[in-house]
């Protein structure tokens, strides 16, 4: 027993996927997904997507990392067993610059590229998408915009139709198996 | 009798190391367990199993826990033996001190051995002996290494089929009957040196049963020359002493009394006294020294003079010249009228002697010379030196055993089939004697040659006494039982003779007990062998007059020879080849080459030049019709047109150490050019062989490294030494590191007295476990001397002067070395010293590179594999051994250090008392160099020193603060000559 | 054809990263209890040669530990004793004892009696007990309560770490010298406070730096 | 902002791409490298460098089982080819990382075709690199001393004072760092290959590589966002890593290492030498896989500017050096520069000076910036040289410096060279199977800069 997903549309270039989307989401369609083998520029704003965070969690990755640095080498080296060394101090800002760097560039990636992966929800092997087959052209050619059935506007003769009057090659109803 | 009862108890370290895994009790140390360590362990067990022999599995662990996981129950089993009865005096782990005597060509040392749980492991000066003074030569610091020589004779020896002594004794008592020998005629006897009264009292024992039998002492490198010098000038056999502390002015004649004529260590120690200088203000002697070889002694030497050692006799004759003494002007010798005039100036407190390689003519005149200029009784002294009764030369055996006169040849301790001058052909004729016997410590070539070969008990080992040159007496007493059932000579021709004692500890006990009252003897004896030496035992000193017409009518005025000349000197390194053998010793670096593992023809540039040869050709050298090969050394400052050769090196019949090292020059030393034979032939081999030095680079580059000035010129410019160079003002990033607290450990070398005798290198190197590597490892900088003495020239390159400078560890408050190693390995203590912990180390050797001073020796190689347990018995527990793939260093002692201190502290004495603490280097540097205590105490003695205003730091300018500080050499240069 | 995963792969996966991580964070901790010295090398007691009872000698008997140990004052070991040593007593006491087989026929042979070392360093760690009781420190504080042991056992890690603890902060276990061998020592007032006025009067500072221990 | 990778570049003039490619072309041209069977060259190439990654493996168990010995390391000179490799590979790894990094804040659309093969060489010279710092140890068993791991009975830290910690953060940290920037560039890639995949086995593969990617537009946006910031973060690392590696020598006090222009130097000369690699293996890989449309002669001609420009500010650097020293006034900064023109290695210097600072200069002419013969050659020359320069800084510097008494002289064993050879097999080896597994180039990024079958021009 299968229900349906939502309706895919493909197109062949970028601007005419810009174009059905931007129609598509002036009529107040909000479930709404859009693939695309390279970034397209506008298509997040067409969609309404907000800016990504992600800046954020670098920033305090990065404090993170420099606060770690400095605790580290300023307790082994004048807390836990100062030694003398060559008759310097037992901590000093100088020294302790690359370390606290290259660790705050260390935690700031991870949390870059892991929450990147996160707000994208990935990994995520399966997703209704794949279960259509011309879907995997996606990543080659294809521009697919894709209404869930689960936006309220949707209508499951409609909604084909209207894609197909945005320009769209091919149109077609996707089961979602259970 | 505890003394003896430990000498006569075998070694019993406390612990030994059957081990085993608590899991596997049953695989106990087998090959399979062995095997599965290596295979566990990557770096190879090898190395671990191969440090001293209490603490070795705990390293083994260490690298499993390291490795393989940690596993509680692969704790491994380690035995403890204790003694099944106590040793009186003896506490375990702690070292015990005996007093001995080491005899070297008949220069006999007083010395104190440190034994621990009954190996000796370290040997230092005895300060109650006239020839130590508290010092000690490197030869006697490499000693305790061949004693533990694996390839020491372990065995009697019959034709080179393996005997006992049992069976000796019995063929003994057979072959020395009277009915057999009958007076002794053909039987000789030919021994090294070895002036000892008891002894000799079997020697004479012996003589007197066989009437007829020869003796004769040999010695390849001896002090005959001087003898029968002096028996030319008196008429009576003396051995000459002089005193240079108190001569103000010296005149040395290829004499190189600082080095290798002198095997003892007195004649640096008062020469560097005489040099010593505070202020400015204060005299230090002169020191004229005309030699043909470049020797330490020239290199301390205030005027150089560069005379073939066959037209010394021209020189010396110039100086009586310029003396009055006879008729003989000056020739080309100009300098002789200036040095006559300061002899002349200095009366009764000046010097004159010359070398033995230089004929009796030349000394008996050197002696005019000294009784001229009121010497005599001063700064020169004589005391009686009998013959043995029946004694002959060598010559005279020789010419018996050609003419097959010789039935039984008893050599002891001597090796003349490798030694004896080649016009004797003596290693052919040895065969023709119908029994040969041969005692010593190895089976080298006369042993192996022998019918009968007995190993010798090493001087450690044995019982006996020995006379230094003014006749005192020391008692020499082992420290551990004989290794290799070895025995001393006079145990043996106590049993070839049927002496009344055949035990050494009898033989010489009895001697002396007998000379004493009975009730004194005990009280005596204990007392001897406690200060090492016999009250009351030193000979009267004599003043002789000189019998000047026989002097000047035994004078032939030489011709100048033409041609090359070869001159034969013993090697600092391995003497007449006795030390081949000792590891150590051969790669100790030749003061004045620094060749190690080798000896060469040194030549001059200028030399080198006409015969179109450079350093590492290969040499053909003819005399008389023998030849011998060897590789070429330019050595600037060598006479031109004259050769050097240490004897010594090139022994066939040797251990896995010494064999084939070198080149055997004796095929060319003939029984009349013992010291030197003019008119060799020399041409290019047309081969070349690497000679390895340890330092390639010679010159100072302009850079104020030592400093040095003319005592005018210290005179007017008190602060030379400091303004050599400017230091600009230093500052620094972060705020300094206070050391003023508690002790504060510094070192002072002067090197105004350092004669570079390598002395200080062979003392850290037993004290502190130092391996060798081998010629192929020194080849590629490898070798691990944590002291190492530079050498540089300095001046034009026909007649250079040299300069020595001592360098170990600076100990820089700022180490440059700590600041860059990734794992605090080595870091500054409290006390202010660069600690090295091994067991940290990773061996990034980034301290290495930026240590400065270039102290730091990195482990590139297991070292220590393949080391025997013997060898192993050498090493002092107080200091780890290192193994592979770590850094180390100099450390101040850091060992005697703490011992001293601990010992403070259990006393309940809250401060040191200063030289309180000697570092191994201090101790037993004849020419008392280096001085070493807290800087942090201004009265203490290097405190007073650092004060001087001839203190100066090496590379000051680099601000890493050393705790090491040099003191300028001063020269001080005749105002005539200059 | 259809999605290469199922739609339960997700699941999978999720589940097989949160378990990696798990097992791994185990492992870890797991290595750190096996490296802990305490547990690592303490509780070591192995069987020796003869059944020698310290908990019989030095505990009921009250002997002193320094009647056979009697380097432990002048020297870096406490050396084990010679065999002579327990003759001096054992030739009168049990002389006959089956137990004390092999120490009688060590004495008559000289063979020694390889007794099996519990309490052992590396190699380059130099260890003096003669500087350590005439500091004050107690034999029980490294090696416990001997006089109760019938088989001795290692009580303590004898880790660096471990001895830093005291090194760092010495008072807690200085005592007067004529206490040292004492094992049940109870001072009537602070032991802290007596041992800082030991540590005063001997002014002891024990060494936290490197050479203090390795050479 | 998340439009940065595909805006003009002001001064491009040639396109990008040759010849007007659909997409589906373009996704062909990258897969059908991964999803033919390789050519015989890969094969052979692959055979050869295989065989001296077994050598290296082998010499560095004999290594580690003999010790340091076997090099020809000494005192005085502790390090020597040992610091030289690694200081060489780590300066290669430079490229990748900068052409990600830079040139794409700078807005070099020309990067796209080069950048994925960049960063993988990147990756794999690290990786070479690291063997050294890890190996060069006397006690390598014990080089986890050198990190801060918590330690029960040694309770010792490290020294983070010491250029050697700085060197184990900087290393780990950009090799990590590069590691994500490469894989995180790749996960569209894989995705394509995914979706093209034919077999059960490279569907899977690349189905759990590219994590389910679909290319949604929230997918990009936040991808866009973290590729940027990447690229943020990696230019001034990649900036640190060189700068810290030239630390090692700066910090210290020896002659000829302690010098203020190490860093900038190290940096330029490490760009240098890294390009030179990339030209290397472009070369080779364009024409092997017939990829000169995408990877055009415009990308090799700007590559050689890029060397040019490098080159010349090597050339500065060591004339900047010589200068100081003479400025300075320093008698063992004097001997050392004096020494290394004139003493034993001198052969060394000029070898350096003439690959690195002549040779390049060719490229002044655009005949030679667009002769792949030429390149080729000076590319080659270029990477000789660059070892050399490493080679002079760390021997000559340490084999003469303060005593003359302890001067020494280095020669190199035959375990110095295996190392050195089976290093370089290591990294080829890694490349081949790069170059036979993933997408080459970085497909989705191409996509980007050619014009739209929609209309005129591509992206917009």
């Amino acid at each position: 027993m299968s229900k349906l997903y939502g309706v895919l549309a493909e197109f062949d270039s970028p601007e005419a996927l810009l174009e059905a989307a931007r129609a598509v989401r002036a009529r107040g369609f909000t479930r709404l997904e859009a693939c695309t083998p390279f970034p397209v520029h506008g298509l997040d704003q067409a969609l309404g997507l907000g800016r990504s965070p992600l800046g954020w969690f670098a920033l305090a990755a990065a404090a993170a990392g420099v606060a770690a640095a400095l605790v580290l080498q300023w307790w082994t080296g004048a807390v836990d067993y100062p030694l003398v060394v060559g008759g310097k101090p037992f901590f000093s800002i100088w020294p302790s610059v690359p370390v606290t760097f290259e660790l705050a560039v260390l935690l700031a990636s991870f949390a870059t590229v892991f929450g990147m992966l996160a707000l994208n929800g990935l990994p995520r092997l399966y997703h209704p998408l794949f279960e259509d087959d011309n879907f995997r052209r996606v990543t080659d050619d294809r521009f697919v915009l894709a209404v869930e059935a689960a936006d309220p506007l949707f209508h499951a003769t409609e909604t084909p139709a209207l894609l197909a009057r945005l320009g769209a090659l091919e149109v077609r109803l996707l089961e979602e198996k259970a | 009798m505890s003394l003896v009862q430990i000498s006569d108890s075998p070694p019993m370290p406390l612990e030994t190391g059957r081990r085993y895994w608590r899991s596997l009790e049953e695989l106990a140390g087998t090959p399979e367990f062995r095997r599965w360590v290596e295979r566990e362990f990557p770096k190879g067990a090898s190395e671990l199993l191969s440090s001293s022999s209490r603490r070795t599995l705990l390293r083994l662990m260490a690298a499993s826990f390291g490795l393989a996981g940690l596993v509680a129950c692969r704790r491994p089993e380690e035995k403890i033996l204790p003694l099944s009865k106590g040793v009186e005096h003896y506490i375990p782990g702690k070292p015990l001190y005996y007093a001995t005597a080491m005899n070297l060509a008949g220069s006999v040392t007083g010395l104190v051995v440190e034994a621990h749980d009954g190996r000796p492991t370290k040997v230092e000066g005895n300060p109650r002996h006239p020839e130590s003074l508290g010092a000690c030569s490197a030869f006697a610091q490499a000693s305790v290494l061949s004693l533990y020589d694996p390839d020491r004779s372990r065995r009697v020896l019959r034709q080179g089929r393996s005997s006992s002594w049992e069976e000796f004794a019995r063929f003994a008592a057979d072959h020395f009957r009277a009915e057999l020998l009958g007076r002794g005629s053909g039987l000789w006897l030919v021994a090294g040196s070895q002036p000892s009264p008891s002894y000799e009292a079997v020697r004479n024992h012996l003589l007197a049963r066989f009437p007829e039998a020869r003796w004769v002492e040999f010695e390849p490198v001896s002090r005959e020359a001087v003898r029968r010098g002096a028996e030319l000038a008196f008429n009576r056999r003396l051995e000459t002493l002089y005193d240079f502390g108190k001569a103000r002015v010296i005149v040395a004649f290829d004499a190189d009394f600082l080095g290798v004529d002198s095997p003892g260590v007195r004649a640096i120690r008062e020469f560097s006294r005489g040099r010593a200088v505070v202020s400015e203000k204060d005299s230090m002697s002169r020191l004229y020294v005309a030699e043909s070889r470049f020797s330490i002694t020239g290199a301390m030497a205030d005027h150089r003079f560069r005379v073939r050692s066959s037209e010394m006799a021209g020189a010396v004759e110039a100086l009586a010249g310029a003396l009055g003494l006879m008729p003989a002007a000056a020739g080309n010798y100009l300098w002789a009228e200036a040095v006559a005039r300061d002899l002349q100036a200095h009366r009764g407190a000046s010097l004159v002697l010359a070398g033995p390689n230089q004929p009796p003519e030349v000394h008996a005149l050197v002696h005019l010379i000294n009784e001229a200029l009121g010497n005599f009784g001063q700064t020169v002294s004589f005391v009686a030196a009998e013959r043995a009764p029946g004694e002959a030369s060598f010559e005279e055996l020789a010419s018996a055993l050609a003419a097959g006169r010789v039935q039984t040849l008893i050599v002891l301790d001597a090796n003349p089939v490798f030694t004896a001058p080649a016009d004797f052909d003596f290693a052919a004729n040895f065969a023709r004697a119908s029994t040969t016997i041969h005692l010593g410590l190895e089976a080298d070539e006369t042993g192996s040659a022998a019918t009968w070969h007995l190993p010798q008990a090493h001087y450690l080992e044995s019982w006996g006494d020995l006379r230094t040159w003014d006749g005192t007496v020391s008692i020499q007493q082992p420290l551990i039982h004989p290794l290799y059932d070895g025995r001393t000579p006079a145990e043996l021709l106590a049993l070839v003779s049927g002496y009344k004692d055949q035990r050494a500890y009898d033989i010489v006990r009895n001697y002396w007990t007998a000379q004493w009252p009975a009730q004194e003897a005990e009280r005596r004896w204990r007392k001897a062998l406690h200060d090492g030496l016999i009250e009351g035992t030193s000979a009267a000193r004599l003043v002789p007059a000189v019998d000047r017409k026989r002097v000047l009518a035994a004078w032939r005025p030489q011709p100048p020879a033409a041609g090359l000349e070869l001159v034969f000197y013993p090697s600092p390194s391995v003497w007449d080849g006795r030390f081949a053998n000792n590891g150590w010793l051969q790669e100790a670096p030749e003061p004045m080459t620094k060749l190690t593992w080798d000896n060469a023809a040194l030549m001059s540039p200028a030399t080198a030049k006409k015969l179109g040869v450079r350093s590492g050709d290969v040499v053909l050298i003819e005399y008389e019709g023998r030849s011998a090969e060897l590789p070429v050394w330019v050595l600037p400052g060598q006479t031109d047109d004259s050769i050097a050769a240490a004897l010594g090196y090139g022994r066939t019949v040797c251990g896995r150490v010494g064999r084939r090292v070198g080149h055997n020059v004796y095929p060319l030393r003939t029984s009349r050019t013992a010291g030197f034979a003019s008119g060799v032939s020399v041409r290019p081999a047309g081969r070349r062989y690497r000679l390895v030095s340890a330092q390639d680079h010679h010159a100072m580059e302009g850079r104020p490294l030592v400093r040095e000035a003319t005592l005018r010129y210290w005179r007017e410019h008190p602060d030379f030494a400091r303004h050599a160079v400017h230091v600009p003002e230093l500052k620094s990033l972060y705020p300094e590191h206070q050391y003023t607290q508690g002790y504060q450990w510094g070192m002072a070398i002067d090197l105004n007295r350092c004669v570079g005798c390598n002395a200080c290198i062979l003392a850290c190197q037993a004290e502190n476990n130092i391996p060798i590597v081998g010629k192929r490892e020194v080849a590629r900088g490898r070798e691990m001397h944590w002291l190492r003495v530079d050498r540089y020239f300095t001046g034009d390159e026909q007649a250079p002067e040299a300069v020595f400078q001592p360098v170990a560890c600076m100990h820089c408050e700022k180490a440059p070395c700590e600041n860059v190693c990734p794992v605090v390995a080595t870091v500054h203590s409290p006390e202010g010293l660069n600690e090295m912990a091994y067991n940290r180390c990773v061996g990034t050797r980034y301290c290495s590179n930026n240590c400065p001073y270039k102290v730091r020796r990195f482990n590139f190689l297991d070292w220590h594999k393949g080391l025997e347990e013997s060898q192993k018995l050498v090493f002092n527990p107080d200091v780890t051994v290192r193994m592979r793939g770590v850094m180390e260093k100099c450390t101040f002692c850091v060992q005697r250090i703490e011992e001293k201190k601990i010992q403070a502290k259990a006393e309940g004495r809250r401060q040191l008392r200063d030289g309180e603490i000697l570092t191994a280097c201090q101790q037993t540097c004849p020419a008392e160099a280096i001085v070493f205590g807290n800087i942090n105490d201004p009265a203490s003695r290097v405190s007073q020193i650092k004060k001087q205003n001839r203190n100066y730091l090496m590379l000051e300018e680099l601000n890493v603060r050393p705790r090491t500080s040099y003191l300028a050499r001063i020269r001080n240069p005749n105002p005539e000559l200059v | 054809m259809a999605s290469i995963f199922s739609k339960s792969s997700d699941t999978y996966i999720r589940i097989g990263v949160l378990a990696a991580a798990l097992g791994a964070g185990a492992a870890v901790a797991l290595a750190f209890y096996l490296a802990n010295p305490q547990v690592r090398e303490t509780g070591y007691a192995p069987l020796q040669p003869v059944e020698y009872s310290h908990k019989l000698h030095a505990g009921d008997l009250g002997m002193d530990c320094r009647y056979c140990h009697s380097s432990v004052e002048q020297a870096g070991y406490a050396a084990i004793p010679a065999t002579e040593v327990c003759m001096n007593c054992h030739v009168r006491v049990k002389g006959d004892s089956p137990l004390l087989q092999l120490v009688r026929e060590s004495y008559a042979t000289g063979q020694p009696i390889p007794w099996v070392k519990v309490h052992s360093l590396p190699d380059y760690v130099y260890f003096n007990h003669q500087a350590h009781v005439a500091a004050g420190v107690g034999c029980v504080s490294c090696h416990g309560r001997i006089d109760q042991m019938i088989v001795v056992k290692q009580v303590e890690p004898l880790s660096m770490a471990w001895c830093l603890d005291c090194h760092r902060n010495p008072a807690p276990k200085l005592r007067p010298v004529e206490q040292v061998t004492n094992m049940a020592w109870q001072p009537d007032r602070d032991p802290v406070e007596i041992g800082r006025q030991i540590a005063e009067t001997k002014g002891i500072a024990p060494p936290v730096n490197c050479s203090g221990c390795h050479r | 902002m998340a439009d940065l990778a595909i805006r003009e570049p002001f001064e491009l003039h040639a396109p990008l791409i040759e010849g007007r490619r659909s997409y589906r072309e373009i996704t062909d041209d990258v897969a059908r490298v991964v999803e033919s069977r390789p050519p015989r060259f890969w094969y052979i190439a692959l055979a050869v460098s295989g065989a001296l990654t077994l050598v290296l493996f082998a010499v560095l168990t004999h290594l580690v089982r003999t010790g340091i010995g076997i090099w020809g390391n000494n005192q005085p000179v502790g390090w020597a080819w040992d610091i030289t490799n690694f200081v060489f590979w780590i300066g290669i790894g430079h490229a990748g990382t900068l052409i990600s990094a830079i040139l794409f804040l700078f807005r070099q659309r020309w990067r796209t075709s080069i950048n994925r093969a960049a960063e993988a060489m990147t990756i794999f010279a690290v990786m070479c690199a690291g063997i050294f710092p890890l190996l060069h140890t006397g006690r390598p068993w014990r080089a986890y001393w050198l990190f801060p791991v918590p330690n029960q009975d040694l309770v010792l830290w490290q020294n983070f004072r010491s250029p050697l910690m700085w060197d184990v953060f900087a290393v780990s940290t950009y090799f990590t760092v590069s590691l994500l920037f490469w894989y995180v560039g790749m996960i569209p890639d894989l995705a394509t290959l995914r979706d093209r995949a034919t077999t059960r086995l490279r569907q899977i593969v690349y189905g759990v590589l590219s994590l389910g990617w679909r290319g949604s537009a929230r997918h990009w946006s936040h991808y866009e966002k973290a590729y940027l910031i990447l690229a943020g973060l990696s230019t001034p690392l990649v900036l640190s890593v060189h700068s810290i590696v030239s630390f090692d020598f700066a910090v210290s006090i020896l002659p000829g290492w302690h010098a203020t222009i190490f860093p900038p130097y190290f940096v330029a000369g490490a760009i240098f030498s890294g390009f030179a690699m990339v030209i290397t293996l472009m070369i080779i890989a364009r024409k092997v896989y017939r990829l000169e449309h995408l990877i055009t002669m415009t990308h090799m001609e700007n590559m050689c500017k890029i060397l040019l420009a490098t080159g010349t500010i090597v050339g500065y650097a060591y004339a900047v050096e010589f200068f100081t020293a003479f400025f300075s006034g320093n008698p063992y900064e004097r001997y050392v520069f004096v020494n290394r023109v004139t003493g034993p290695y001198a052969w060394a210097v000029w070898t350096m000076f003439a690959c690195n600072v002549f040779a390049p200069q060719l490229f002044w002419f655009k005949m030679f910036r667009r002769s792949i013969p030429v390149m080729f050659a000076v590319a080659i020359i270029v990477n000789v040289g660059m070892w050399f320069e490493r080679f002079n800084i760390i021997v000559t510097s340490l084999h003469r410096d303060f005593l003359p008494s302890s001067w020494g002289h280095f020669t190199p064993t035959i375990y110095d060279v295996l190392t050195f050879a089976g290093s370089v097999g290591l990294f080829l080896t890694l490349f081949l199977l790069f170059l036979r597994f993933l997408p080459v180039i970085a497909i989705s990024e191409v996509k980007g800069v050619v014009p739209s079958p929609g209309q005129g021009k591509g992206g917009h």
